[in-house]
């Protein structure tokens, strides 16, 4: 399993690659890629603030507890901070399992967590003013499925 | 001496992202109580306990918990990851 | 919205980031990729037949559903037909949308539907002999959710 | 004149992918009859009719379908895609 929490940007194509060559034996693998939207070009920039060390130590977590509950034969996250323009991936996840439903749910699992139980926080600056996005109700009840 | 560090809003209005302080707070609503005494600023940031969490030495936490033997504690906003 | 029916290996990698630079405004992504099982070393390759012409207008159907039903920004599907060997990616399925909740829920009806309904046959060549794949009630059942 | 075409292990059984035959059955039933009364390797592929599939001009049908009109039947176990 890797985790990498980093400023630089990361390449989609090339990480799934790498991820889907490391596990030839798994029948299943998922992505999920996060990407800045721009909302119809009002949003400049999304800066992401978070708390190192504790970053990594919550997402570990959530990947150890996933690997072990849907048996996964790996998995992969890989998270920015600082800022992204609108167009530029924020996250990804993979995870491969024998079968599709483990690795959809692991996936789903990770994202609910990562959404709502990674220490970061996003800043968004539109052409009108910048604010903190707030914690969506839905993510928190999201959580509750689990 | 204890690290306390501030995230996001509550690093704004507090003005720093992190300090060091003597404390004799027994729980971390003590700590809050000490802080919220000390400035403004801080009255504005702890003004809601419900819209922030705590982290002791880098876990998820409460706060009625108690302080004793920790190190680091964080207080920020609802987490927006992924 | 693209889809290849091919005998052809495809490079997911490519195809991920080809799919994510033509939806920057979409907010998430997933891709699932289907690969070959090994079963330790007992299978010798998977042989997959469909029936041309209905494949496309079956899986066509599918796409324009999951895009209505979800509001998705974009949707891929390639599948191979031939003879694969283990480690071999078989198929993969990439869809955009807005919100997560969305892209998954998209990705996992495109999974269940090629599942059951798209029409390719599997057939396994392991050390001991040949035979046609089952279909699984479980993968029929799937169905019902959607 | 209708095309009939054959898949997986009922391509196998039948011996061969597909045929062109002049019929003058009504439903698919009518002609899955017809077949099986032509001889042994396509009753042994008609042997379990709950364990095939019919399609009519490429769309997924049912047993009891009229042949109306219809220019293609393509007749395969459960698909396995995917």
């Amino acid at each position: 399993m890797r985790l990498s929490v980093q400023a630089g940007a990361f390449d989609l194509g090339a990480e799934s690659n790498a991820f889907a060559a490391a596990v030839p034996g798994a029948g299943a693998i998922v992505t999920f890629t996060g990407v800045v939207r721009g909302n119809g070009g009002a949003l400049r920039a999304m800066e992401i603030e978070h708390y190192p060390g504790m970053t990594e130590r919550a997402i570990g977590a959530m990947m150890a507890g996933a690997r072990a509950r849907w048996g996964l034969a790996d998995a992969l996250v890989i998270h920015r901070h600082g800022r992204l323009l609108p167009g530029e991936a924020i996250m990804m996840v993979a995870v491969a399992a024998a079968h599709r439903a483990d690795a959809f749910a692991a996936a789903e699992f990770l994202m609910d967590y990562l959404k709502s139980r990674a220490p970061f926080w996003k800043r968004e600056v539109s052409v009108t003013g910048a604010g903190w996005v707030a914690a969506q109700d839905a993510d928190e009840a999201a959580l509750a499925r689990w | 001496m204890i690290d306390v560090l501030y995230f996001a809003w509550v690093r704004e209005r507090i003005g720093l992202p992190r300090e060091a302080l003597e404390t004799q707070a027994a729980t971390v609503a003590d700590l809050v109580a000490e802080l919220v005494a000390r400035e403004e600023r801080y009255a504005m940031a702890f003004a809601d306990l419900g819209s922030l969490r705590v982290a002791l030495d880098q876990e998820l936490s409460g706060f009625d918990a108690p302080l004793q033997g920790v190190r680091e504690v964080a207080f920020f906003p609802p987490m927006t990851g992924g």
